[in-house]
């Protein structure tokens, strides 16, 4: 790579040779990254649609599901990952500053808040699993019948809210072990000592797509949590 | 005239006219538009060949014209967009007072069976000059109705009714076709629409071994399964009276308010907690999975038969117009 | 063919390193095109081959060629496979990753490890497909239509979509490249309105790539997960709703087409002022045009659900969207022609491609109109008037432009000149071929024969063998130019660095072009398209 | 541009905000507010979503135009998706088959 036809400047050797300048490097790293969480938003979008339509037509079996759940862990773990996304802002600062071991713990951190949540989220699944709320053939709503007599719940419409549920918590999920295993890597490289002030653009970016999980969940919270929980006439 | 190389199916609905006749317009804007761009690359592309000596001459663009060919066609598409939905209007507006008949599609067949309880398969024997509705649904994945000579088709879905309706014009066998693909036998799923006249029709009918109208059928079945017992037809019971609710706005416990439709009565029997009457308790059993199709079609025959619609009684008095 | 040794062998992408390892772990946008070019074409013929069976079973009425099932997953591996493999990745991944940092005067696209990323995961999902294909296959229809692909086909359906899936993300990736390359890569002076429209349409593709791929990766993991784990989303025993799988399906496939037909306008638009020596007309219309297109594409999905049972509403408020996302294609197709318009006009193989595209793309496009009309959709949707329809767009349309455009650059990406008169031929016999094949299944889908069918009425035969003729015809067209592309490569005469005096940065800089594009970063002082600073070349007016 | 150095008593300042409406959002869900408590939710949710997208992912004081737009084009694809698929959703109880 050393036989780059044009050396425009002196640079260090983070800087790719198809770029004119760190800046431009930097910004298109950016871009590309908002530009992927902004795909990632349709993705989440597809489920989003359907689940608004399906609470639509059948709120009160999202209702009934929705009282399932377990808030206060649901609560907890929004705070799980509101405290990941501080550390992750935290830890960027101290890239920025070029503060190593401060960086390291603080990803560091972040990695065991990522595995907080989802050791409460399997938790929450395995709840589900005991009380037989997993769409198939062994699902049964017999309980939420039994339990909220107020509610009209017909059972295979339940079955659409946990679907959804699964659905939706299970992706989400997914990206957080692919940030987990992404700040694994930054820890890493981060360890040994290869972000500097002038270059945390890995840090950076890996930072935005924590903080976009984060976000998700920050609806996905209130939109399976807390569709209906006023107390029943 | 293009009886070996035809250009278009038999026309033998009210409403395939109105279809050819949207499509003919298309087919003349569409020739002439294809025509005229063709011409004038054809003529450029000769008269501005190259030659020695002669250069192009550069031409930037011209807002005017590019305002001109945006808003023209727009225009002439606005037309098109009209009429077409005129049609699709009238087509998805059954008449009232047709003649209904129920359509269950099951890989890979059409079952089908008339108001006065004569059953068929893969055929559809129909009147010349009245108006039939279909009402149709699919035991397990998604149809479509086609029926070339007469422009119309419609999807048949499983788990809820879509309509579908003609008036066939033009005594013959035309093809039935299954349009949207469902597997295997998918070509297999076909079969064909026998349009008599009146006479033939009624001998037609009378020759079946129905036992006994739709609406009966559902009248026993109705029986059957005890639901008299909430939903008398005299006073209020602990279900809503069903006389007269058909194709009426029902006001709903949650404050929303529908029309009692096919979708709707089909719903309340599978699904009775879904929409529940204002006033009543959801103390109905689920009938899903308990009721098969047919006998689901013929329960919302007999609900709707509670409701007669105004000036509908009787044998149907229009006369064929051919 | 002497003259190929005799030259001093100067530097270039294609000579700086030899051997497997140099190509599959290049990082260059040019060899990565390459790699492309080989896989898609291998899709290609695959795609083309299951056309071929197709056609061949619908030669007669009955079903006796092959079975009702081989038939079904015939047109599904078909579709699937041209579409995915072949349409979406086509003119972005080969010429768009080959020219788009060339236009720009960039050293290469941002992002060139994902670049290379993007093509091992076509590669996977590729291999993906084959295994599906040689374990099976799947036979929903590329549509996958639950609740058929959910609960009742006993096929691959999730090898299928998985596949798909994966494809998606190559797309994306690609998609993603793209439109940071444009916005932070290009060269001193290179200003928006200076940029080839080519670049204008790949950057509206791209669009449509991230913003629109997702959603459908998102319903194919839904449809993977129905079948895996017996979750119901779309499930009608469970209260699903089956039109919801459509809405979000269409939601991407609608966009999709605008995938396959933006780059190829592009081409075209590349193509028409070269060979005219003129200035393109109305530039900044047909810039904006393109992302009109990405834009509205977007409106109009569900005109595909007319008949599915969608809401009447619904229907009318999608139709007349459906207009709108007409109005551009209108405007460029009258663009090009006022671009001839008193120019100096050579028949070219190129050109004559480009002519081709605008015919058939308007034929394509004025039938969609029919389609729009809701009154017609519903007698013709679903039959094979559609079938037609959407051939002449992504075939005739798609297909035309790329073939185009890889006669128009296959001097800069090989150094070598095709035998023109061969390419000429091998235009004319498309074009025909293509016409033959498609042009009779207007009338069919007119006269009712729904599309999918094994086995027909036999009154529809006569223009079914048409068709199949047609068809025979039109693969002897393909096969053409990859046969003397690859000839071409070893005997054809050595290409100038611009021999069709063309404007646009890919022509200033030698062919084939060295690793890094330019020699020093261009500086652009010069108008798009400033075909009257440029000398036409001797060469080709001599000719003829 | 991204340079900016944010102080750490800002980023503290957003997490408290944050975890504060987090436990409003959950108590005020117990709170009969009729039609409101959905409203209530996703006001509280796109608040939070708004800090941290302005302040821990930068967008207010480092980024660019172009950054917002990607934001506010990928938001406004997602709300196509939705009203467009509610055009048929919310009008087929009206009939017409």
């Amino acid at each position: 790579m050393s036989d780059s036809p044009i050396a425009v400047e002196e640079h260090g050797p983070e800087l790719r040779h198809h770029f004119e300048t760190v800046e431009q490097q930097r910004n298109a790293a950016s871009l590309g990254m908002w530009l992927f969480l902004g795909t990632e938003i349709m993705f989440f979008g597809g489920m989003f649609c359907a689940y608004l339509i399906y609470r639509m037509n059948y709120f009160n079996e999202f209702a009934a599901g929705s009282r399932s759940l377990d808030v206060w862990l649901g609560t907890i773990n929004t705070m799980v990952l509101i405290c990941s996304s501080l550390t992750v802002a935290l830890g960027v600062r101290a890239a920025q500053m070029g503060k190593r071991t401060l960086l390291v713990i603080l990803l560091l951190t972040t990695i065991i808040f990522g595995f907080a949540f989802l050791g409460i989220k399997g938790i929450e699944w395995y709840d589900k699993y005991k009380e037989h709320h997993i769409p198939g053939t062994s699902f049964s709503a017999d309980d939420l019948v039994r339990d909220y007599p107020q509610i009209h719940i017909d059972q295979s419409h339940e079955q659409l809210y946990f679907s959804l549920y699964f659905a939706m918590t299970g992706l989400h999920a997914l990206h957080m072990v692919i940030g987990v295993g992404i700040f694994a890597f930054l820890t890493f490289h981060a360890w040994k000592g290869r972000y500097t002030p002038n270059y945390y653009t890995p840090v950076e970016i890996g930072g935005l797509y924590w903080h976009f999980v984060d976000i998700v969940w920050i609806y996905l919270f209130p939109l399976l949590y807390l569709i209906d929980r006023r107390p029943l006439g | 005239m293009f009886d070996s190389f035809p250009l278009w199916p038999a026309r033998a609905s009210t409403g395939a006219g109105n279809v050819d006749a949207l499509y003919i317009f298309l087919v003349l804007i569409a020739s002439f538009m294809s025509v005229a761009i063709f011409t004038m690359i054809v003529i450029f592309a000769l008269r501005y060949r190259r030659r020695r000596g002669i250069e192009a001459e550069q031409i930037e663009g011209s807002t005017a014209l590019e305002i001109t060919w945006s808003v023209l066609p727009l225009g002439i598409f606005m037309i098109i967009f009209a009429w077409g939905a005129v049609i699709y209007f009238k087509e998805r507006t059954p008449p009232r007072g047709a003649t209904e008949v129920y359509v269950v599609a099951k890989q890979w067949m059409w079952k089908l069976e008339h108001e006065e309880g004569q059953r068929e398969i893969n055929e559809l024997h129909v009147p010349v000059g009245r108006d039939v509705k279909l009402i149709m649904t699919s035991q397990d994945v998604i149809h479509s109705f086609y029926i070339p000579a007469f422009r119309i088709k419609q999807d048949v879905l499983p788990g809820r009714y879509t309509t579908l309706w003609f008036r066939a014009t033009k005594p013959g066998i035309y093809h039935l076709f299954c349009a949207e693909y469902c597997g295997t036998q998918h070509s297999g799923m076909i079969g064909q629409i026998v349009v008599m006249e009146p006479t033939q029709y009624e001998a037609w009918l009378s020759g079946g071994m129905a036992t006994g109208s739709l609406a009966s059928n559902g009248q026993n079945i109705f029986q059957q399964l005890g639901c008299p017992t909430c939903h008398r037809s005299d006073v209020q019971g602990r279900g809503p009276n069903l006389v007269g609710v058909f194709g009426k706005p029902v006001l709903l416990e949650d404050g929303r308010t529908v029309i009692a439709d096919e979708n709707y009565v089909r719903e309340s029997i599978l699904s009775p907690s879904a929409k529940v009457v204002s006033g009543f308790k959801p103390i109905m059993p689920v009938f899903q999975g308990l009721v098969s199709e047919e006998q689901l079609n013929a329960l919302v025959a007999y609900v709707k038969s509670l409701s007669p619609p105004p000036g509908a009684a009787g044998v149907k008095p229009r006369e064929p117009k051919e | 063919m002497a003259t190929a040794a005799i030259t001093a062998e100067r530097e270039h992408y294609l000579n700086k390193d030899y051997g497997i390892r140099s190509w599959l772990l290049t990082t260059d946008h040019k060899r990565i095109a390459l790699l492309y070019l080989a896989s898609i074409t291998f899709f290609f013929f695959i795609g083309g081959f299951f056309a071929l069976l197709i056609r061949l079973e619908l030669l007669t009425p009955a079903g006796d060629l092959v079975q009702a099932d081989t038939y079904n997953k015939l047109f599904t591996m078909h579709g699937m496979v041209m579409v995915f493999f072949f349409l979406i990745p086509s003119i972005p991944a080969v010429l768009g990753n080959f020219l788009v940092p060339m236009m720009i005067g960039a050293k290469d696209l941002a992002f060139p490890r994902i670049n290379l990323l993007s093509w091992y995961l076509y590669i996977i999902a590729g291999i993906m497909m084959l295994h599906c294909i040689v374990t099976g296959g799947a036979d929903t229809g590329w549509t996958f239509y639950t609740p058929f692909s959910t609960a009742f086909s006993n096929t691959k359906v999730v090898e299928a979509g998985l596949a798909i899936f994966v494809a998606g993300f190559s797309s994306i990736l690609t998609g993603l490249n793209f439109v940071v390359t444009i916005h932070r890569m290009r060269a001193p002076g290179m200003t928006w309105s200076r940029l080839p429209l080519f670049i204008w349409a790949h950057y509206a593709t791209s669009i449509i790539q991230l913003l629109g791929t997702p959603v459908l990766a998102i319903t194919l993991v839904l449809v993977v997960f129905e079948r895996v784990f017996h979750l119901g989303i779309f499930d009608p025993t469970r209260g699903g709703d089956p039109l919801l799988f459509q809405h979000l399906f269409w939601f991407y496939s609608h966009p999709a087409v605008y995938i396959m037909i933006l780059p190829s306008m592009g081409v075209v638009t590349e193509i028409i002022p070269c060979f005219s020596r003129k200035r393109i007309f109305g530039y900044h219309a047909v810039a904006l045009s393109s992302i009109a297109i990405a834009v509205f594409g977007f409106l109009v999905w569900a005109h595909h659900m007319f008949v599915a049972g969608i809401s009447l509403y619904s229907a009318l408020i999608f139709s007349i969207l459906s207009y709108l996302v007409a109005i551009p294609s209108a405007i460029k197709v009258f663009n090009w022609t006022a671009t001839l318009y008193k120019g100096s006009i050579t028949f070219s193989t190129p050109m004559l491609y480009a002519f081709g595209f605008i015919g058939l793309f308007t034929m394509g496009g004025l039938t969609g109109l029919f389609l729009a009309a809701l009154g017609i959709d519903v007698h013709v949707t679903d039959t094979y008037f559609v079938v037609a329809h959407f051939h002449y767009i992504m075939v005739g349309g798609a297909v035309m432009g790329y073939l185009g455009g890889m006669h128009f650059w296959w001097p800069k990406i090989s150094g070598r000149l095709y035998p023109e008169w061969l390419g000429k031929f091998a235009a004319l016999i498309v074009f025909l071929g293509f016409n033959l094949t498609f042009f009779p299944q207007f009338i069919l889908g007119y006269l009712g024969m729904p599309r999918r069918y094994w086995q027909y009425p036999p009154e529809f035969q006569v223009l079914n063998v048409l068709s199949t003729a047609g068809s025979t015809i039109l693969a002897v067209g393909y096969v053409l130019p990859m046969v003397y592309f690859l000839w071409s490569m070893r005997y054809g005469r050595i290409a100038d660095d611009n021999p069709w005096g063309a404007a646009g940065l890919e022509w200033k800089t030698s062919s084939p072009p060295p690793t890094y594009n330019f020699e020093e970063t261009p500086e652009v002082t010069w108008e798009a398209y400033n075909y009257d600073q440029i000398p036409a070349p001797v060469e080709v007016s001599v000719e003829r | 541009m991204s340079e900016h150095i944010m102080s750490s008593k800002l980023y503290y300042g957003i997490w408290i905000t944050l975890m504060i409406l987090t436990v409003v959002t959950a108590r005020v869900a117990f709170i009969d507010l009729g039609p409101f408590n959905t409203v209530v939710a996703l006001v509280i949710a796109t608040c939070k979503a708004l800090l941290v997208i302005l302040f821990f992912m930068h967008v207010k004081y480092a980024s660019e135009k172009l950054t917002k737009m990607v934001i506010i084009s990928s938001i406004f694809w997602l709300l196509i998706l939705l009203f467009l698929s509610l055009t048929d959703y919310s009008t087929r109880a009206l009939g017409h088959g």
